[in-house]
C-alpha cells in the first residue's frame, strides 16, 4: 500500500490598511530572506500595497474564503470602515496587526482636536496654504464630467474592534518582523491559537522584564525631565532620571527597542492583560512617584508633565475610556 | 460618458484613486487622481513638546520614515537654537544615507524593474519582482534582499528602531558608534557601491540596450515640460541632508535658490474638492491650473528634478555616471518621466559613495553627541528641509517658550508631485488610449507606469511592490449608470 | 432622577466613609444626587476609576479622603493628591470641565461637612449642566453585519 | 468561575427605610436583573428571622452571592458574613448597599430617594458578581497583652491579665505608674483617699512575675494583626527589645487642660489663681496657703474650664463639677471660717453618690454661683487698694442676674480633660481612628463600645473619652474580659483582604515598594517580581493603584470588582432577563 503525501492547501491570506503609514507593511517585507517561505506557504489575495486586487474582487469572494486578514490602520473614514465590514466576512481570522487597528495609534492623536479643527488647520490655516474660496475636499463632488466621490471623514479615530469583531490582536508600532513570522507560522502549521480577543506575538510582562537599565524600588520624582533635559547615562531607568517611560505599562515582545535607542518607551504595544486603560494605569503610578505632600508643590512638579494625554495616550486614545476630547 | 475607475490604485502605499473619463466618441476627457485619505498630522502635532514630534511624524510615513524623522530633528533643533555637534551630524547623515541605499533599491527592482526587465505589456502574472528574478536569476533577487537587508541594519543600528527610527534628540544624535560597529559598516558600504554599480550595469543592458524601452522612455507619452526642484549645497551638487532648495525652470535656467525657512515665500497650496491632498505650485509664477510649460507654476520633486535642478553630483563615480544620462539623454534638464528610474539609480551610487565618505570619517566615532540646550535661549520657530526618495521634504513647527509645539506646517515629498501625477496620468491616458476602443490590460498598466515613476508615495502621501494588476474598467454612461465591465486577470 | 445630576463619590472607609455615616445618624438632610462606593483607602482610588464613572455617564466625580496627616493608613491620601491633581491636568486636556472633579478631606467627625459637601457639589453640577459624556461617546455603534453598515446619511451625520 | 445566582435582601429597618424609600419597589425591581434569583425585602434583616431568610434561601436556591440592603456595613456587614458562613458559604460573597445612612436619614424626596436606593442595590449587585471565596486564616492568639499607658485602666487592666497567668507588657511614658490619678488626694464621693486605692496596686504591678513594666518609653509602629502583633521598643537602657503578643490594650488617658489660653482667667498672670491639679497637690501635702504663705480667707472655685465653650472644648469634662464639690468640701474641713464660692455653669452631679454629695455640700455654707459657660466666663481682677483681698471675681450671676464682684485670694479652676498630644501618633502605631477631639473612636458606641475597628486592639479609659475612676476600672476589665475569650479560644480568625501580586504579569518595576506604609513589599530578584508579606499588608489597596501593570490585585476591592460598581451605579434602564 502506497501512502501519497498529500499537499498542504496554500493558506489565503490577505492584507490591508486603514488610515496608516504604511509602516506595517514594511514590517512584513522586512522578513528579508524569509519572504520566499511565506510566499510559498501563503498566497496573498489582496495587499494594496503590494498587489493589484480592487475592492470588486473581495467583494466577489464567499464568506469566510480568506483564511488569514492582517488588518493594519485605523478606521479614519467611510471606506476604511465598509472595508474593514467587508475583510471580516470574507475572513476566517481577523487579526488587528498594528497599533493603528489595535488601539487607534498614532492617527489616533486626531481624538485630541475635533474633525473642523483638523480641516480648518490642514485647509484654510496653514501658512503655506492659499484657499481664498474656502475650498475644503467634499464626498461627493460634481464635476463638468460627472461626479467624484471620497469617503467620508469621521469624528473620531477608532480601533479596528470599535467597528468589527477582531480575533486576534498583534500590536506594534509595527509589529517586531520576529513576532509575525511566529504567529505566522503557527497558523500555517495549525498550531493551537490561544483563545479568541487575546494578543498573540507579544508577552504578558511588560518592557521593564527585559529592560537592561538599572532599576531600583528608588522611585521617587521630585522633578520630571524631558529627555533633552538630562545626560542620559544610558544605564539607569529613565523614570529614575524623572524622564516619563511608558515601560512599566507596555507589553514586552518588541525588544525594547526605542528603550535600546536610549529613548523612552512611548507604550506602541499596548496594555498588559486586563488592563482596561493603561493610559490612566501610567498615569497613577508616575503620580504615585511624585515626591512631595505639599499642595503647591505637587502642583509645581506637575507642571513639568507638559502632555498628559499626548504622553500618557500617544497610541491608545481611541480605545481609552475617553477616547476623544470631549 | 464613460468612467474608468481604478480603486484602489495598488502597490502604492497609502491610498490612490484615477478615475478617467471618456467622451462618448472615447477620447479621454479628463482625469482625475484622487487621494481619498488625510490624517491630519499638522493639527494633532499642536499641544506635543517638539521633541517628541521626531518620534510621531515618522507615522506619517511607514516607508520613508526616516525623511520626516530627519527634517523633524532639523526643526527641533532650529526650535531650540541649537547646532547638533558634527559628529552628530555625520551620523544622521549617514543613516540617512543607508535610509536612501534601502528605498532607492527597492524601487527599482521590486518597483520599476518588472515593467522594463520583464515589460511593460508582459504577462502581468510575471511582471513584478518574481518575473524580474526569473529573467536577471535567482541569486541576484537574494542580493537584492539582502543589500536591502543590510540598508535597514545600519539604520536599526543608528536609529534604535529600524522603522519608526527614534534617533534625534535636539541639539544631537542619542547613540554612538563604536569602532566595530564603524568597521562592519565600510565593509557593508562598500558592498552597496559594488551593487549600485552593477544595477546600472543592468539598467544599461536590459533598459537602454533595448531600442523599445529607449523609445518608451524618450518618446513616450511620458514628458511633462515641468520644473524641477531639488536640494544644493553650496556647490549646487545634489545633497539629501542639507543645503539649500533650487528650482529651475523647464529650459534650465535657474528659477530661485532659497534656504528652506524661507519656502512660504515660494511655495504655496491648493487646496481642489475632490482630493484630500492638497496642490503645491511655485508662489512667484501661481496656480494656472493642470498645464504644463514654462509659464506654469507645476514643478516636481523626484529624483530627475533633483539631478536637474543640480549642477551635477559630489561623489566621483555618480558625478561620471550623471553626465553619462544627460549625455544619453540629450542634455539638461530632461522632461522624460521614465528617466526617473535611471536618475534613482544614479542617486543610489551616490548615497552608496557618500555612505563610504562618511563611516571612514574619523569623527563618526566622536563621543560629542548632543550640543547642551539652553532653555533661555528657545527660539520657538524652526523648518527642517531634506530631500526625501520622493521630494523635497519641509517641517515647520512654532513652539512657546518650552518648546510645546503650537503651530505646524508640513510639506510632503509626494505632495510636492500631486499635480504633475495628475497630469501625467492624464497624458499617459490621452496618448494610450486609442478613440473607441476598450483598453487592454497591457494600456492601463501603462498609464499607470506614468504614477509609478514618480515612486509616489501618498502614505506621506505611494509606492509600489510586486504583483499583477487585474484591473476593472467600469463603462458607465451620462447618468453614471454602469453599462459594461471589463474585468482583467 | 435621570434629569438630575449624578455623582459619583469615592469614600475611605475609616474617615470620609464614617462621616457620611455620621450625617445619616445625625440625621442631616442633603441632596440626592450623590452616590457613594466605599475604598479602605483614598490611595485606592485610580485615574481608571474616575475616568470610568464620566465614561458611564457621571456629571461629577468627588473624592474624599482623611484629612492630611490623619489617613489610617499615614499617607494614602497624599497618594490620592497626587493622582487627582495629575488627572485633573489630564481631563481639562480632553475638555471635561475641572471643577467636575473635586477631592476634599472629610473626617470621621465631619457628618455636616459632608453633607454641604454633597449639596455644594450638587449644586455646581447643576450650574455646569449635563456633561452627556456617555450619550457623545456612544455615539458610535457596532454593526452587526455589512448589510446592517449605516446608510450614508447616517455615515454622514457621523461624519459631522 | 460559576455563573452568579444572587439573593438580595431590602431591609425596613422597621420605619428607618421604609418611610423614605419604597422598599417593595426596590425589590420588586431587582428581580429583573441578571443573575438575581431571589429578591426580597423584610423589617429587619439582622435580626435572627432576618439572617434565617438568608441562610434558608441560600440552601433551598443554592444562592452564591448575597445582596443586602440596609444599614452601613460598618454596622452589620460581619452580622451577615457570619449568616453566609452558616449557610456554608465563604463570607466573601456578600456586598451590602447602605440606603439608611446614606438614603433615608439623609433625603426627604421619597421619590428620589427610592431611584438612589436603587442604583445603590444595583451597584451592589453589579460587584458581587465579581467576588470570590476568600479564605479566611485562622491564627494562633500569642497569649501575651500589650498595655499603653500606665494609669488607673492600665494597671487595672494589667493586673486582671497577669493574674490569669498571661504576660502583660506595661508601656509608660513617664517615669513613674499611675498616671493622673497619681497627683490626686482624696476620690468622690466618698472622699475615700486616693493612694490607699492605687500604691498597693502599683506596687502589685511591679512586683507582679508576669507583668513587665517599660518606663520613659513610646511606641512607634506596631506591625502584624490579631493575635500576632509585634513591635520594637527602646528602654531606657537604650536596649532596644521585640516584644510580641496578641493583643492591644490603650490606655493613654488624657491631659488636663491648660487654662492659660482663657483670658478671662488670667491663669500664670495672678499666682494665687491655680489648676485643680496644683490644688490636688496643695492638698496633698495638708497645706492650703496663698503664694504669701497665708491661708486664704475666700476662694473661689470655677467649673468648665476649657469645657463645654465652643472656643475651647465643646465637651463635658465629666469629673469636674464631682471634684469641685470634693473641693468645696476639704476646704470647708481645712478652713472652716472661710468664705467658699462655687462658680458653676451647670451642677452635673450624675453618678452613684454624687447628687447626694451635692445636697450635702450645699448645707455646708457653700455659696453657689452659675454663670453662662458659652457666652459670659467670670473675670478674675486684681483688687483695688482698699479691699482687703487678693483679687476680685466679677461675675454676671445668671440665676438673680446680678452683677456680682466676689473678693477672693485663691481661685481653683476646673480644668477640663483634653486627648493626650501624642493621640494621632499611637492611632497611627495601631490602626485605629479618632474623632473630632483626637479621643479614639470604638467599634460601636453602644455594643462594643471598648473594641476598634482595628481586631485585637482595645481601647479603655479617659483615651476614648473623659471619664472618672469607675468608668475606666469597667472598661478595662470589660476589655480584659474580650481579651481573655480570645485567648480561651487560642485562635481567631484574620481579615485576608491583603494584596497580591500576579508572578506572571509583575515586570519588576518596583513602584510599588516604596508605596507600602508597612514595608509589606519586597522584591524577589531571582524572579524579578514584588511580594507581598501578607502578615504585614493591611489591605490599604494604595500598592494595586500604584501598579502600573495591574500585577497587583487588591483583594475584594479588584479593579473589576469597583469598575462594575460603578456601572451599575450609573445603569440607567435594568436589562430585562
Amino acid at each position: 500500500m502506497t501512502t501519497e503525501k498529500k499537499e498542504k492547501p496554500k493558506l489565503k491570506m490577505a492584507v490591508y490598511w486603514g488610515a496608516a503609514c504604511g509602516g506595517c507593511c514594511v514590517s512584513i517585507l522586512d522578513v528579508h530572506e524569509k519572504l520566499f517561505d511565506v510566499v510559498a506557504a501563503a498566497d496573498l489575495v489582496f495587499w494594496p500595497i503590494g498587489l493589484d486586487f480592487k475592492y470588486k474582487d473581495i467583494e466577489d469572494m464567499p464568506d469566510g474564503h480568506i483564511d488569514l486578514t492582517l488588518f493594519n490602520g485605523a478606521i479614519r473614514n467611510s471606506e476604511n470602515k465598509y472595508i474593514a465590514m467587508l475583510l471580516r466576512q470574507k475572513s476566517k481570522i481577523m487579526v488587528a496587526y498594528g497599533s493603528c487597528a489595535h488601539m487607534g495609534g498614532i492617527p489616533g492623536l486626531a481624538n485630541f482636536s475635533t474633525k473642523e479643527e483638523l480641516f480648518d488647520r490642514v485647509y484654510f490655516e496653514t501658512e503655506s496654504t492659499v484657499n481664498p474660496d474656502k475650498i475644503l475636499p467634499e464626498p461627493n463632488y460634481k464635476i463638468p464630467e460627472g461626479k467624484l466621490e471620497l469617503p467620508y471623514f469621521y469624528n473620531d479615530v477608532l480601533p479596528l474592534n470599535k467597528v468589527v469583531c477582531v480575533d486576534y490582536y498583534l500590536p506594534g508600532c509595527p509589529p517586531q518582523t520576529e513576532r509575525l513570522l511566529e504567529v505566522f507560522m503557527a497558523i500555517v502549521n495549525g498550531s493551537e491559537l490561544p483563545s479568541k480577543k487575546s494578543v498573540i506575538g507579544a508577552y504578558d510582562k511588560t518592557q521593564c522584564d527585559e529592560c537592561e537599565r538599572k532599576k531600583t524600588d528608588n522611585k521617587k520624582i521630585k522633578k520630571f525631565f524631558r529627555p533633552w533635559e538630562i545626560e542620559d547615562d544610558g544605564e539607569t531607568c529613565f523614570i529614575e532620571q524623572g524622564v516619563i517611560c511608558m515601560g512599566p505599562a507596555t507589553r514586552g515582545g518588541c525588544g525594547v527597542r526605542c528603550i535600546k535607542g536610549n529613548a523612552p518607551c512611548r507604550g506602541c504595544y499596548g496594555p498588559p492583560p486586563d488592563s482596561p486603560d493603561p493610559g490612566a494605569k501610567m498615569m497613577s503610578a508616575i503620580a504615585t512617584m511624585i515626591d512631595s505632600n505639599e499642595d503647591v508643590e505637587i502642583d509645581k512638579i506637575i507642571e513639568d508633565v507638559v502632555d498628559p494625554a499626548g504622553t500618557f495616550y500617544r497610541f491608545s486614545a481611541p480605545d481609552s475610556i475617553i477616547r476623544r476630547k470631549l | 460618458m464613460k468612467k474608468i475607475t481604478i480603486d484602489p490604485i495598488t502597490r502604492l502605499e497609502g491610498h490612490g484613486k484615477i478615475e478617467i473619463f471618456l467622451t462618448d466618441e472615447g477620447d479621454v476627457e479628463n482625469v482625475y487622481f484622487q487621494v481619498p485619505e488625510l490624517r491630519g498630522f499638522e493639527k494633532f502635532c499642536e499641544g506635543r513638546p517638539v521633541e517628541e514630534l521626531s518620534q510621531i511624524v515618522t507615522k506619517i510615513c511607514g516607508v520613508c520614515p526616516g525623511c520626516h524623522h530627519m527634517a523633524s530633528g532639523k526643526a527641533a533643533d532650529a526650535v531650540f537654537g541649537v547646532e547638533p555637534t558634527s559628529t552628530a551630524k555625520k551620523l544622521r547623515e549617514l543613516f540617512y544615507m543607508a535610509h536612501f541605499v534601502h528605498s532607492h533599491i527597492a524601487h527599482f527592482y521590486v518597483l520599476a524593474a518588472p515593467d522594463f526587465v520583464v515589460g511593460p505589456t508582459a504577462d502581468p502574472a510575471k511582471r513584478n519582482i518574481l518575473g524580474v528574478i526569473e529573467k536577471v536569476g535567482v541569486e541576484v533577487g537574494t542580493e537584492v534582499i539582502k543589500q536591502r537587508r543590510k540598508a535597514q541594519e545600519i539604520q536599526a543600528l543608528l536609529g534604535g528602531h529600524q522603522t519608526h527610527v527614534v534617533m534625534n534628540i535636539p541639539g544631537g544624535v542619542r547613540k554612538g558608534l563604536t569602532e566595530e560597529q564603524r568597521a562592519d559598516i565600510e565593509k557593508t558600504a562598500k558592498g552597496f557601491i559594488e551593487f549600485a554599480n552593477f544595477s546600472l550595469q543592468v539598467f544599461n543592458d536590459v533598459v537602454l540596450g533595448n531600442a523599445t524601452y529607449l523609445d518608451i522612455i524618450l518618446n513616450g507619452p511620458y514628458s511633462l515640460k515641468i520644473h524641477s526642484m531639488g536640494l544644493v549645497d553650496e556647490n549646487n551638487k545634489v545633497n539629501f541632508y542639507d543645503g539649500k532648495v533650487r528650482v529651475v525652470d523647464t529650459v534650465g535656467n535657474e528659477l530661485c535658490k532659497y534656504s528652506p525657512k524661507e519656502y512660504m515665500e515660494y511655495i504655496a497650496e491648493r487646496v481642489e474638492p475632490w482630493s484630500y491632498l492638497k496642490f503645491p505650485y511655485l508662489k512667484k509664477i501661481g496656480w494656472k491650473g493642470f498645464v504644463d510649460g514654462q509659464d506654469s507654476g507645476v514643478y516636481h520633486a523626484t529624483p530627475l528634478s533633483r539631478l536637474n535642478a543640480a549642477d551635477g553630483m559630489a561623489t566621483p563615480l555618480a558625478q561620471i555616471e550623471y553626465e553619462r544620462m544627460y549625455k544619453t539623454l540629450g542634455g539638461k534638464p530632461v522632461h522624460a518621466t521614465l528617466a526617473m528610474h535611471w536618475a534613482r539609480l544614479v542617486e543610489l551610487l551616490y548615497s552608496a559613495e557618500r555612505c563610504l565618505e562618511l563611516v571612514t570619517d574619523p569623527e563618526i566615532t566622536g563621543k560629542n553627541l548632543r550640543t547642551e540646550i539652553d532653555r533661555s535661549k528657545i527660539v520657538g520657530e524652526g523648518v527642517g528641509t531634506v530631500e526625501a526618495q520622493r521630494g523635497t521634504l519641509t517641517h515647520h513647527y512654532w513652539t512657546d517658550k518650552n518648546g510645546i509645539v503650537e503651530k505646524v506646517n508640513i510639506i510632503v515629498g509626494t505632495t510636492n508631485n500631486n499635480a504633475p501625477i495628475c497630469m501625467s496620468i492624464k497624458k499617459a491616458a490621452q496618448g494610450l488610449i486609442e478613440k473607441g476602443t476598450e483598453p487592454s490590460e497591457g494600456i492601463l498598466n501603462m498609464i499607470e507606469m506614468a504614477f509609478r515613476a514618480y515612486d509616489p508615495c501618498f502614505s506621506c502621501a505611494t509606492h509600489r511592490l510586486p504583483g499583477d494588476m487585474p484591473l476593472i474598467v467600469n463603462f458607465m454612461n451620462k447618468k453614471g449608470e454602469l453599462i459594461k465591465t471589463v474585468k482583467r486577470d | 432622577m435621570s434629569n438630575e445630576p449624578k455623582i459619583v463619590s469615592f469614600l475611605c472607609n475609616w474617615c470620609s466613609y464614617t462621616g457620611a455615616d455620621l450625617a445619616g445618624t445625625s440625621r442631616m438632610k442633603y441632596a440626592p444626587n450623590i452616590r457613594i462606593i466605599r475604598v479602605m483607602c483614598s490611595g485606592r482610588v485610580e485615574p481608571t476609576f474616575v475616568l470610568k464613572a464620566f465614561r458611564e455617564g457621571a456629571d461629577g466625580v468627588l473624592i474624599c479622603g482623611c484629612h492630611p496627616g490623619d489617613c489610617h493608613y499615614h499617607e494614602g491620601n497624599y497618594k490620592c493628591l497626587r493622582r487627582y491633581k495629575l488627572l485633573k491636568k489630564y481631563i481639562k486636556q480632553m475638555g471635561i470641565d475641572e471643577k467636575r472633579l473635586r477631592l476634599e478631606w472629610i473626617s470621621a467627625s465631619e457628618g455636616k461637612q459632608f453633607a454641604e459637601l454633597a449639596n455644594e457639589m450638587a449644586e455646581t453640577m447643576k450650574d455646569l449642566g449635563p456633561a452627556n459624556i456617555k450619550e457623545k461617546l456612544d455615539l458610535f455603534k457596532k454593526p452587526k453585519s455589512i448589510n446592517e453598515n449605516e446608510n450614508v446619511e447616517k455615515e454622514k451625520s457621523e461624519a459631522i | 468561575m460559576e455563573e452568579p445566582r444572587i439573593g438580595v435582601y431590602i431591609c425596613w429597618c422597621g420605619t428607618n427605610i421604609a418611610k423614605m424609600v419604597d422598599v417593595e419597589y426596590v425589590a420588586e425591581e431587582m428581580k429583573k436583573l441578571q443573575n438575581v434569583v431571589v429578591s426580597r425585602n423584610y423589617k429587619y434583616m439582622c435580626s435572627d428571622p432576618g439572617q434565617d431568610l438568608i441562610i434558608k434561601d441560600i440552601k433551598e436556591n443554592n444562592l452564591n452571592r448575597i445582596v443586602v440592603s440596609a444599614c452601613s456595613p460598618r454596622i452589620h456587614e460581619l452580622t451577615f458574613r457570619k449568616a453566609l458562613e452558616n449557610a456554608g458559604l465563604n463570607s466573601y460573597l456578600f456586598e451590602m448597599a447602605n440606603i439608611r445612612e446614606h438614603v433615608s436619614w439623609v433625603h426627604t424626596d421619597r421619590k428620589e430617594a427610592t431611584e438612589k436606593a436603587k442604583s445603590l442595590v444595583i451597584a451592589a449587585i453589579k460587584r458581587v458578581g465579581f467576588h470570590e471565596s476568600l479564605d479566611k486564616r485562622s491564627v494562633d492568639i500569642n497569649p501575651a497583652t500589650l498595655i499603653i499607658g500606665g494609669g488607673i485602666a492600665g494597671i487595672t487592666a494589667a493586673l486582671e491579665i497577669a493574674e490569669t497567668g498571661k504576660q502583660v507588657y506595661l508601656i509608660e511614658k513617664n517615669n513613674c505608674l499611675g498616671g493622673n490619678l497619681a497627683f490626686v488626694d482624696l476620690s468622690y464621693p466618698d472622699m475615700s483617699s486616693v493612694h490607699q486605692i492605687l500604691d498597693p496596686k502599683i506596687e502589685k504591678v511591679n512586683k507582679h512575675p508576669n507583668i513587665k513594666v517599660f518606663l520613659n518609653t513610646e511606641i512607634d509602629e506596631v506591625f502584624g494583626y490579631v493575635g500576632n502583633f509585634e513591635t520594637k521598643i527602646n528602654g531606657t537602657a537604650e536596649i532596644e527589645e521585640i516584644l510580641k503578643f496578641g493583643n492591644v490594650i490603650v490606655a493613654t488617658g488624657l491631659k488636663p487642660f491648660d487654662p492659660s489660653v482663657i483670658p478671662e482667667y488670667a491663669y500664670g498672670k495672678f499666682p494665687d489663681v491655680i489648676t485643680s491639679i496644683e490644688f490636688e497637690k496643695m492638698l496633698k501635702e495638708g497645706a492650703i496657703k496663698t503664694k504669701y504663705g497665708k491661708a486664704p480667707k475666700n476662694v473661689g472655685i470655677i467649673h468648665c474650664v476649657g469645657s463645654r465653650n465652643n472656643n475651647y472644648n465643646e465637651y463635658c469634662s465629666r469629673t469636674c463639677c464631682a471634684s469641685g464639690l470634693k473641693y468645696a468640701n476639704q476646704l470647708r474641713d481645712a478652713l472652716p471660717d472661710a468664705g467658699i464660692y462655687e462658680l458653676y455653669g451647670d451642677m452635673r452631679a450624675f453618678g452613684k453618690g454624687c447628687e447626694e454629695l451635692y445636697t450635702e455640700t450645699s448645707k455646708k455654707d457653700i455659696v453657689f454661683m452659675m454663670f453662662d459657660q458659652r457666652n459670659d466666663l467670670p473675670r478674675i481682677k486684681t483688687s483695688g487698694a482698699k479691699d482687703n483681698c487678693n483679687m476680685i471675681i466679677k461675675v454676671n450671676e445668671k440665676l438673680s442676674g446680678e452683677k456680682l464682684n466676689i473678693p477672693v485670694d485663691m481661685v481653683v479652676l476646673l480644668v477640663g480633660a483634653q486627648a493626650q498630644d501624642n493621640a494621632k501618633d499611637i492611632a497611627h502605631a495601631v490602626g485605629i481612628s479618632m474623632c473630632g477631639n483626637s479621643f479614639y473612636i470604638e467599634r460601636h458606641p453602644k455594643l462594643d463600645p471598648v473594641a476598634t475597628t482595628t481586631d485585637g486592639v482595645y481601647i479603655v479609659g479617659s483615651c476614648q473619652g473623659p471619664k472618672g475612676i469607675i468608668d475606666s476600672v469597667c472598661q478595662a476589665r470589660a476589655a480584659v474580659s474580650r481579651i481573655l475569650g480570645t485567648i480561651a479560644q487560642g485562635s481567631v480568625q484574620v481579615e485576608v483582604t491583603t494584596a497580591v501580586v500576579n508572578e506572571d504579569i509583575c515586570c519588576g518595576c518596583q513602584t510599588c515598594i516604596c508605596v507600602c506604609p508597612y514595608t509589606a513589599i519586597s522584591f524577589d530578584a531571582e524572579k524579578n517580581v514584588s511580594v507581598v508579606n501578607e502578615v504585614l499588608c493591611k489591605g490599604c489597596g494604595t500598592c494595586g493603584s500604584a501598579c502600573p501593570t495591574g500585577a497587583i490585585r487588591c483583594r475584594h476591592f479588584t479593579d473589576l470588582q469597583i469598575l462594575s460598581q460603578i456601572e451599575g451605579l450609573m445603569s440607567l434602564e435594568l436589562e430585562e432577563v
